[in-house]
């Protein structure tokens, strides 16, 4: 769409007074709201920082919040919206992979730049989102080698429990695909799947209890939301713990942890890209302002919020398309799009860097045991970053990601 | 015989409401039935229109089996009811009310290209004025007073043709005067249907009963005759009746 | 008097939707999207007349029009996505290598819409069979019906089932050779939904109007006195069950094109109570009112959540809550009554001139 | 005591009551002796439901007052009304349909004057002796007639002052009928009972009334007492 | 508890003078390990002190894999058991001896962890104790702790282990780690038998034992390292015996969680029943109620953040009842008064109410939260081998059977019942029978909101706490109200209890999301028959 990329450019061109629109699509109503709030805190915060810096490009950052309320259908309408109505120059927003999905064609037919900040299935190479959050080598698979590993406990037994949507189904089959890789048999690997918002484990526990009785399992868990409380709370009641069958959870973060009884949590595990306990003097004063940000705006929890994962990302998302811009010297989102290849930015997780060839981060992968005050101990840290890969190799072997020499996803010899 | 009833019987809950080992009605025949407050006489039509399941017997009408059919075919096979309390369509107009009674066609299609013709209108508002409801043809059903909501229902059950017309008390809360055009009007009706009317009222009974009067008692027959002989009987008196016999003698 | 009052609505409703909107779009006001987003709500309007004349006229709570509404989105979409791959990608993923049985015949456009009223008017026919025939009623049809939603719900955020699961069917390019990100195209799409929307009204008016409307009045009223009358209660109810799902497929085959998503999320519970909400604010037992209904709370779904995000809820609540206390044959009623008011205002005054 | 003698227990003043928009009483005057019957005539339709409604407040009064042993009654809730001795007998019944007979009786007992009154039920079984048998059934699967009974009875439990009656005769058999004509008089000599009956049928009005009411589109056309009340003179204003 | 503490310590005690000759190489690595001068160091030491086995050391080793190994005045420390109401541990050495700390006065001594410093031992160095954690955790006085480690050491085929588990064996007070215990022993042996009669009756002692990994221990026993095939199959002939018992266990607890399944949704529908029955409506905002039972509860757990045990539980309690109870009451007086006997309005009104508290929720309480399980309700009853039966939801069926008595009497046994039950049925005339329908009314939504604010309260122990919480069981519960027929108690119980039974029994045949989807059809199924419930009014009042 012609239209809303000539308006930014002459936008540049004017005094500094001037804003640029960003929109801000997470929902804050509905059922996501409890996870997708944080998120706009966050890209809230990171607006407001730049702003105080002068803005980008001499200009305001002027966000364009919009509730899509948990609703699919009104994630595209919004989404159109943004880019037809409002013209914004980049989005930030979704969580669910739905939401991401239901938006896309959207942001491909009006050349839209989502900033998309959840780790997610993969499979996926859109030209028109950045994926900051993970893709499944960034955290599934290193999670299940270290639970395999001498220093993970060498468990032998793997029980994947999942929420029945997209992303448990897409990282089960990958996570299965390796451990059999690895050479676990199959009758030692179970995979199940509960409704949303489930509540009731008792019988997933038994069968766990079963299986883990000689104390060689462990749970990788892709459980989603409000079904965590009950079943870490099953868990614990039925008699298991993190000794006898670790859960290694790939959705449950701090700011999930923030004011749940962690009682029956402790020593379980969790597999992500950013804890809020990393010790980085970035993180330390991120964490810092994010809490007087909370506190100063008076949205609740206050100085009580916590940052987390998918926040640090949705955070890190504003600066890397700031500086983008900064780089192209222009909003045009193909011109900012090309200035993401491989750029660095200093996040509150330390250095990461854009992919070269595709749109995704790259970036460090740690796994923490959960602390009686809903912080991660840090018990082990990739060296260095790790890179993207948007289509597994364990699933879909013969095939990638890149924009810059193939059009998208190609087919590898 | 138009309708036949053997060996009926029916109870709840263990209570025997209706024992019935004969009954029958005729071709044009104005039947009352009489009997003590419980004695099963609504339970007999319940039955007959399809309302109610029997446990035993056998109810023949035109020579078909009725028993175990629903309300839908019984009506359609010549069955018309007049329940004790007014059963009506409350949010329709009366004249709508009227108008889904009238005998035509009632399936899916023949509703959906319905045309109300003259000879229709005109059907409607001659048992509209006859039963004095044309002053509120456009009422809403629901708003009328007791008694016309009576006279309503009769009417629902005169537009709908039917070979047999169930009418239960249909002289309750109406004034002597308007008991007396009722009577009037189901002689009339008697002329070209058969009917069975249900009443406690014996001046209104006296009116209609130039054919035989049922006596049922606990769910039984207790007797069956004519007016006269009903009204002298005993049994009656002592179970039914009382002293206000008395009372009709001295009028 | 009457027929006075209601030509009035026509000719705003069709300057406002036909010539209005359209003319601010060509002239640069509106843009496409909003163009779209009305097309969107006549199609939720169509739904929402299906749901009138089963619950507002026949009196039987359905809580399934959403499903229908879904199948005939599904539909579509199925037809959609098989113009751009043989193969769905979601397949691809999920290591299946030919087509399922049941998307075959989707492949063509006519079988498809064939399909798209058939499923929904047979499984509406089926179920209202079972349901009707045993004499559900009240509440607990309303219960059961919610019930069914749930479960087809459930079954189609499954990933066997191969209808994309949770995620849906997604990112469509053309319909019928259209490209449907064209402007063009949105526009015909729009007035297409106009079309039917006033096509259904006028099928519903007629239905509403005819004997049959008001036998399906008197089974609201009293049913088993309609059965007395030598009614098939059972053929009637069935019937407009039939016709108020298909009045669903059809806003749902003319919503999706025009929104690009369809996922089980359509459907879900909260979904599903929404539709019925549309018709009892708009007005219950009153067509009208089932389109002003939809079009009102969608329009205000849409501008509140993105001019009040925190709080578009309770703007609905309220206004819930206030239709209810306030004005409760729905907004139709309000206009009825105020009307009323204002003609024996004038009334009054005339007389007093007098 | 004479002075008891003279003033109305009820009167109705100039009552104005509409259903909605369609007013139905319009400006309806009645007054009643303590211990007497007074029988409210009139053809269908013409509001006698309707008086009894708005005295018991079911139904708003627009205009007009109601006067209640010196009390001015027309504002108070019925629950108040039916606390201070006026029972009501409706017409269609309205009995509670799920609980059973026993039950619809005691609830007879909520707006009686003493809170610890204990069913008197010797005496209802006497008078109504079917509703002995039928104790424990749902007061709902009663016959028509039966349901009439329970509805009289359940009034009289509470001990009233005033027994507003609406046609009560409707749907029973001769012989009870009659009895109930027979107790009413029984209660309002024994115990000073008044009672307000709206009844159809003359015979039995004819039976038990100390003073008439005739009343005609929502207004008293006649009153007269007891003697006066014959089929002659009211002829001419039961037929238009 | 406090016995085996102490059987733990006298255990201890004797260990360490048995090992005092060990202790001097120790001390050394001790010391290392507490003040190490490079990460490097203290590596070494622990890996030495795990070579050596001293069993003077295993109570620091246990301090140092549990986390809670801390410094005071230079004695290595660890903090004994929950703490006080004050968050103050009691304390004791854990080297070179156990002795507890006692202050000036003879007291124990209690301390806040603040007051304490940490030793942080990387995860790392942690995982170096792994292989003899078994070990020094036979000696915790945790008897869980214990219970897992006789399970782990099936495998060690050291003699000086097999003398020391017997040892332990022989002392153990606790009924389960008794019995695992056992199977460790039984098992060393077994894997020794040098005879088939001997290998048998170790075969069977372990079956007769039936511990958590009997049938595991006889299938491998049976399937590889058996020294004959007769003993080979008798081992396996036991261990399928053992399996098919265990099935029939799995049945109990399958029932158990139907049981407790069932009564949530009664809970639920009890309250639901009752406002429906009053209101004749749909109560869209039913749920909510519960949310606001579940948030009460939560807020009396933040108002009691310090101390109080268990209190905030047993005030919630009623507490939620009364605040979820007054909720409805000022709903009932601002919009439902106004809607009686008008369903449609109501269900509309209700819905948008239901709307307004779950935004208004989210905006106060934000996201999701949980409530702390009160101590008592922890854990579970170990009704037999392999069959653990969790305190909270007995505790929630209990609840729910003394609700549905309560409801029971106050409905059918009460004055207030029959005018409840009355001004259901019809307004009008309870009005005109002098029962105050608008207080009766208002006290009807009280109780029934009440319920709904209990059964939250009650959930906080298996579930979360968020704002759309009421959504989750709404449906079921509506359910259970309709399949047990509106407005009949007795069928709501049944219906409760046959639905929990039948999800559950249907989630061990299929997952639990066709389990869900095969209940509704089987319901739907289930009206075919009883359109009206499972009790439907019989006779003339069937009909409206
Ligand atoms: N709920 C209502 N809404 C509107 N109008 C009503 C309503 N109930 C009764 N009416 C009208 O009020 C008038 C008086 O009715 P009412 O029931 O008081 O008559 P009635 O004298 O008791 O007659 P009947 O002898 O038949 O019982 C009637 O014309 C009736 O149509
Ligand atoms: N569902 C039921 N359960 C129990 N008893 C019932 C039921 N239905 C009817 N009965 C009883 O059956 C008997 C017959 O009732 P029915 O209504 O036929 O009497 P009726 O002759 O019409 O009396 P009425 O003259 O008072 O109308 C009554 O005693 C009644 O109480
Ligand atoms: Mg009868
Ligand atoms: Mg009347």
């Amino acid at each position: 769409n012609q239209g809303a990329s000539k308006s930014a450019s002459t936008d540049s061109t004017a005094t500094s007074k001037e804003t640029v629109k960003i929109g801000v699509l997470h929902s804050l109503s509905g059922t996501m709201a409890i996870s997708e709030v944080s998120l706009k805190d966050a890209v809230q915060m990171a607006v407001d920082e730049i702003n105080a810096k002068g803005g980008v490009l001499g200009k305001q950052i002027e966000p364009v919040i919009v509730d899509p309320a948990s609703d699919w259908d009104l994630f595209a309408e919004k989404a159109k919206e943004l880019l037809i109505d409002k013209k914004v120059s980049a989005v930030f927003g979704c969580w669910t992979s739905v939401s991401r999905k239901s938006v896309l064609p959207v942001f491909e037919q009006n050349n839209g730049l989502l900033f998309y900040p959840v780790q997610y299935e993969g499979e996926e190479c859109s030209n028109s989102v950045i994926y900051t959050g993970a893709t499944p080598n960034q955290q599934l698979i290193p999670a299940a080698e270290y639970l395999m590993s001498e220093k993970g406990g060498g468990y032998k037994k793997f029980y994947l429990l999942g929420t029945d949507y997209v992303f448990p189904r897409t990282a089960n089959k990958i996570l299965k695909a390796y451990l059999l890789s690895k050479g676990i048999p199959k009758e030692n690997i179970i995979e199940e799947y509960t409704p949303f918002h489930h509540q009731d484990y008792q019988t997933i526990i038994s069968k766990i209890k079963r299986f883990a009785a000689d104390g060689k399992a462990c749970i990788l868990s892709t459980i989603n939301g409000d079904s965590n409380v009950p079943f870490y709370k099953e868990f614990a009641n039925q008699g298991l713990s993190a000794a006898t069958c670790p859960i290694m959870a790939f959705s449950v973060a701090e700011d999930e942890l923030r004011s749940m009884d962690t009682e029956f949590l402790v020593g379980h595990l969790a597999a992500w890209n950013y804890f809020q306990s990393n010790d980085l003097p970035e993180n330390k004063k991120f964490v810092d302002d994010f809490k007087a940000f909370c506190a100063k705006k008076g949205l609740p929890g206050g100085d009580k919020r916590v940052t987390d994962d998918p926040i640090c990302w949705a955070y890190t998302g504003v600066y890397l398309w700031a500086k983008a811009a900064e780089k192209a010297g222009s909003f045009d989102v193909s011109k900012v799009r090309n200035a993401l290849y491989s750029l660095e930015f200093n996040s509150p997780d330390g250095l990461v860097k854009m992919d070269a060839r595709n749109h995704h981060l790259a970036k460090p992968v740690v796994i923490g045991e959960i602390k009686p005050d809903g912080q991660f101990d840090i018990l082990w840290k990739s060296e260095g970053l790790v890179d993207p890969q948007p289509w597994s190799p364990l699933t879909s072997p013969d095939k990638d990601c890149d924009w810059v020499n193939h059009n998208g996803t190609y087919a590898k010899k | 015989m138009l309708l036949t009833v053997n060996n009926l019987s029916v109870s709840f809950g263990g209570v025997h409401a209706l024992n019935l080992d004969h009954f029958s009605v005729g071709e044009k025949e104005l039947r009352v039935i009489i009997g003590p407050n419980g004695a099963g006489k609504s339970t007999l039509l319940d039955i007959i229109c399809g309302k109610t399941r029997a446990d035993s017997g056998e109810v023949t009408f035109k020579g078909k089996q009725i028993l175990g059919k629903n309300e839908v075919t019984i009506a359609e096979m010549g069955i018309g009811r007049k329940f004790q309390k007014p059963s009506i369509f409350p949010e329709l107009t009366v004249y709508d009310n009227l108008l889904l009674a009238v005998k035509t066609k009632k399936d899916i299609f023949s509703t959906l290209f319905f045309r109300v013709t003259p000879a229709i209108a005109d059907r409607i508002h001659s048992v509209a004025m006859r039963l004095q409801l044309n002053g509120v043809m456009y009422k809403l059903a629901g708003a009328l007073a007791h008694g016309q909501k009576q006279w309503l229902e009769i009417a629902i059950v005169m537009l709908q043709d039917p070979t047999l017309m169930l009418i239960d008390e249909p002289a309750a809360g109406m004034s002597d005067e308007e008991t007396e055009k009722t009577g009037g009007l189901l002689l009339e009706l008697a002329k070209t249907h058969s009917i069975i009317v249900i009443e406690h009222d014996m001046k209104f009974i006296e009116q209609i009963a130039n054919n035989l009067v049922t006596v049922l008692v606990r769910g039984k027959r207790l007797m069956e005759g004519t007016f006269d002989e009903v009204k002298n009987d005993q049994r009656v008196i002592d179970c039914y009746l009382g002293r206000s016999n008395a009372q009709l003698e001295t009028l | 008097m009457k027929t006075n009052n209601s030509s009035l609505y026509y000719i705003l409703f069709i300057a406002i939707f036909a010539i209005l909107l359209p003319a601010g779009h060509l002239s640069g006001f509106l843009s496409i999207n909003t163009i779209s987003i009305w097309g969107r709500y006549f199609c939720f309007a169509i739904a929402a007349l299906g749901i009138d004349l089963i619950w507002g006229y026949t009196g039987i709570l359905s809580m399934c029009q959403a499903f229908f509404f879904c199948l005939g989105s599904y539909g579509i979409a199925m037809h959609l996505v098989l113009q751009k791959t043989a193969l769905p990608d979601f397949m691809v993923w999920n290591k299946i290598t030919t087509l399922p049985f049941f998307w075959q015949p989707f492949n063509s456009f006519s079988l498809t819409v064939i399909l798209c009223m058939l499923i929904p008017a047979a499984l509406a026919f089926l179920i209202g069979f079972v349901l009707f025939k045993s004499r559900i009623k009240g509440v607990y049809m309303a219960i059961i019906t919610q019930a069914l939603t749930l479960a087809m719900w459930l079954i189609f955020l499954r990933n066997e089932t191969n209808l994309g699961g949770t995620n849906g069917l997604t990112d469509f390019k053309t319909l019928l050779g259209f490209d449907l990100a064209n402007t063009q195209v949105k526009l015909a799409l729009y007035f297409i939904s106009f079309t039917v929307l006033c096509l259904a009204y006028m099928a519903c008016h007629r239905i509403t109007r005819s004997k049959f409307g008001k036998v399906l009045q008197a089974i609201r009223d009293s049913e088993s006195r309609v059965s007395y009358t030598a009614y098939h209660t059972v053929n009637f109810k069935l019937a407009v069950f039939v016709v108020a799902a298909l009045l669903a497929a059809v806003g749902g085959m003319l919503y999706l094109p025009q929104t690009g998503i369809i996922t089980p999320g359509r459907m879900d519970v909260k979904a599903s109570v929404e539709m019925v909400m549309w018709v009892a604010l708009g007005g219950r037992g009153n067509l009208k009112g089932a389109v002003i209904g939809a079009l009102l709370v969608n329009f205000l779904y849409s501008v509140c959540t993105s001019w009040f995000p925190d709080s578009w809820l309770f703007i609905l609540g309220f206004l819930f809550v206030i239709t209810v206390l306030y004005f409760d044959k729905g907004l139709i009623g309000l206009v009825t009554t105020l009307r009323a008011r204002i003609g024996n205002l004038y009334l009054k005054t005339a007389q007093t001139t007098n | 005591m004479n002075h008891a003698y003279t003033a109305p227990i009820l009167s109705v003043n100039q009552l104005v009551a509409a259903y909605g928009q369609s007013t139905i009483l319009r400006g309806t005057t009645l007054s009643m002796q303590k211990g007497a019957i007074t029988t409210v005539m009139g053809r269908n339709g013409v509001g006698k439901t309707t008086l009894l409604k708005t005295i018991m407040g079911l139904l708003p009064v627009q205009e007009g007052t109601i006067t209640f042993n010196n009390q001015d009654i027309t504002k108070i809730p019925s629950h108040k009304k039916a606390k201070i001795g006026i029972a009501y007998v409706p017409q269609g019944r309205e009995i509670i349909p799920k609980l059973s007979v026993y039950e619809n009786l005691q609830l007879g007992l909520i707006a009686h004057a003493d809170k610890n009154a204990k069913l008197p039920e010797e005496e209802i079984y006497h008078l109504f002796p079917i509703l002995k048998d039928f104790r424990k059934r749902a007061g709902g699967n009663l016959s028509g007639g039966q349901q009439q009974q329970l509805a009289i009875a359940r009034a009289l439990v509470s001990n009233p002052t005033l027994l507003l009656l609406d046609e009560p005769t409707e749907g029973i058999q001769p012989s009870i009928a009659q009895e109930i004509g027979s107790i009413l008089q029984k209660l309002v000599k024994e115990k000073g009972l008044s009672v307000l009956l709206v009844e159809q049928k003359i015979d039995f009005a004819t039976q038990v009334t100390d003073h008439y009411y005739f009343m005609d589109r929502g207004k008293m056309v006649m009153d007269g007492g007891a003697e006066e009340l014959n089929h002659k003179a009211l002829e001419k204003y039961i037929s238009v | 508890m406090k016995n085996s503490l102490k059987f733990g310590w006298i255990l201890l005690l004797l260990l360490v003078a048995m090992a005092s000759r060990a202790q001097d190489s120790s001390s050394l690595y001790v010391a290392q390990l507490l003040h190490p001068q490079s990460d490097s160091v203290r590596t070494h030491a622990i890996g030495r002190l795990v070579a050596l086995r001293i069993p003077a050391t295993f109570p620091l080793l246990m301090a140092i894999n549990d986390k809670k190994l801390y410094l005071l005045d230079n004695q290595a420390i660890t903090i004994d058991g929950k703490p006080s109401d004050e968050e103050k541990y009691r304390l004791h050495r854990v080297y070179p001896d156990t002795r507890p700390l006692h202050n000036s006065s003879g007291d124990p001594l209690l301390l806040s962890l603040s007051q304490l410093k940490t030793v942080d031992i990387p995860r790392a160095d942690r995982l170096l104790l792994l292989p003899i954690a078994p070990l020094f955790n036979l000696y915790s006085p945790d008897a869980q702790k214990r219970i897992q480690a006789y399970g782990q050491l099936t495998d060690l085929q050291d003699p000086q282990v097999q003398k020391i588990l017997a040892d332990v064996v022989s002392k153990e007070t606790d009924y389960n780690a008794l019995r695992i215990g056992k199977e460790s022993l039984y098992a060393i042996q077994l894997h020794t038998a040098k005879n088939e009669a001997t290998a048998k009756a170790y075969i069977d002692s372990i079956a007769r034992n039936w511990s958590d990994n009997a049938s595991a221990l006889l299938t491998a026993y049976g399937s590889g390292k058996a020294f004959n095939t007769n003993t080979a199959n008798y081992a396996i002939e036991k261990a399928k015996q053992l399996e098919s018992k265990y099935d029939n266990l799995q049945r109990i607890q399958n029932l158990f969680s139907g049981l407790s399944l069932g009564s949530i949704l009664i809970l639920i529908a009890l309250g639901l029943s009752i406002v429906y029955g009053l209101a004749g409506v749909i109560n869209m905002a039913h749920g909510e109620f519960m949310m606001i039972g579940a948030y009460t509860t939560y807020c009396i757990q933040m108002l009691f953040s310090r101390g109080y045990g268990d209190w905030f539980f047993i005030i919630s309690l009623p507490l939620s009842f009364i605040v979820a109870g007054l909720m409805g009451l000022i709903l009932e007086r601002l919009v439902i008064r106004h809607l009686y006997s008008k369903p449609l309005e109501s269900l509309l009104a209700t819905w948008g109410i239901s709307l307004i508290l779950v935004q208004t929720a989210r905006l106060i309480f934000g996201d999701l939260t949980a409530v702390k399980t009160p101590q008592l309700l922890a854990g579970g009853w170990q009704a037999a081998p392999h069959l653990t039966l969790p305190y909270n939801r007995i505790f929630i069926i209990a609840l729910t059977a003394v609700m549905v008595l309560l409801t029971y009497l106050m409905l059918f046994k009460t004055k207030l019942g029959l005018q409840i039950r009355a001004v259901t049925q019809n307004r009008q005339m309870s009005a005109c029978l002098g029962v105050e329908t608008r207080r009766i009314a208002a006290v009807t939504f009280f109780i029934g909101s009440g319920l709904a604010g209990l059964a939250g309260c009650a959930i906080t122990l298996i579930g979360n706490v968020v704002p759309d919480m009421g959504q989750t069981y709404i449906v079921d519960s509506f359910l259970v109200v309709v399949t047990g027929g509106v407005g009949k108690l007795a069928g709501t119980i049944v219906s409760g209890l046959g639905i929990g039974f039948f999800t559950k029994i249907s989630e061990a045949f299929f997952q639990a999301v066709y389990g869900k989807v095969f209940i509704l059809l089987f319901i739907m199924l289930f009206m075919q028959y009883k359109p009206k419930g499972l009790f439907p009014d019989k006779g003339r009042i069937a009909e409206e």
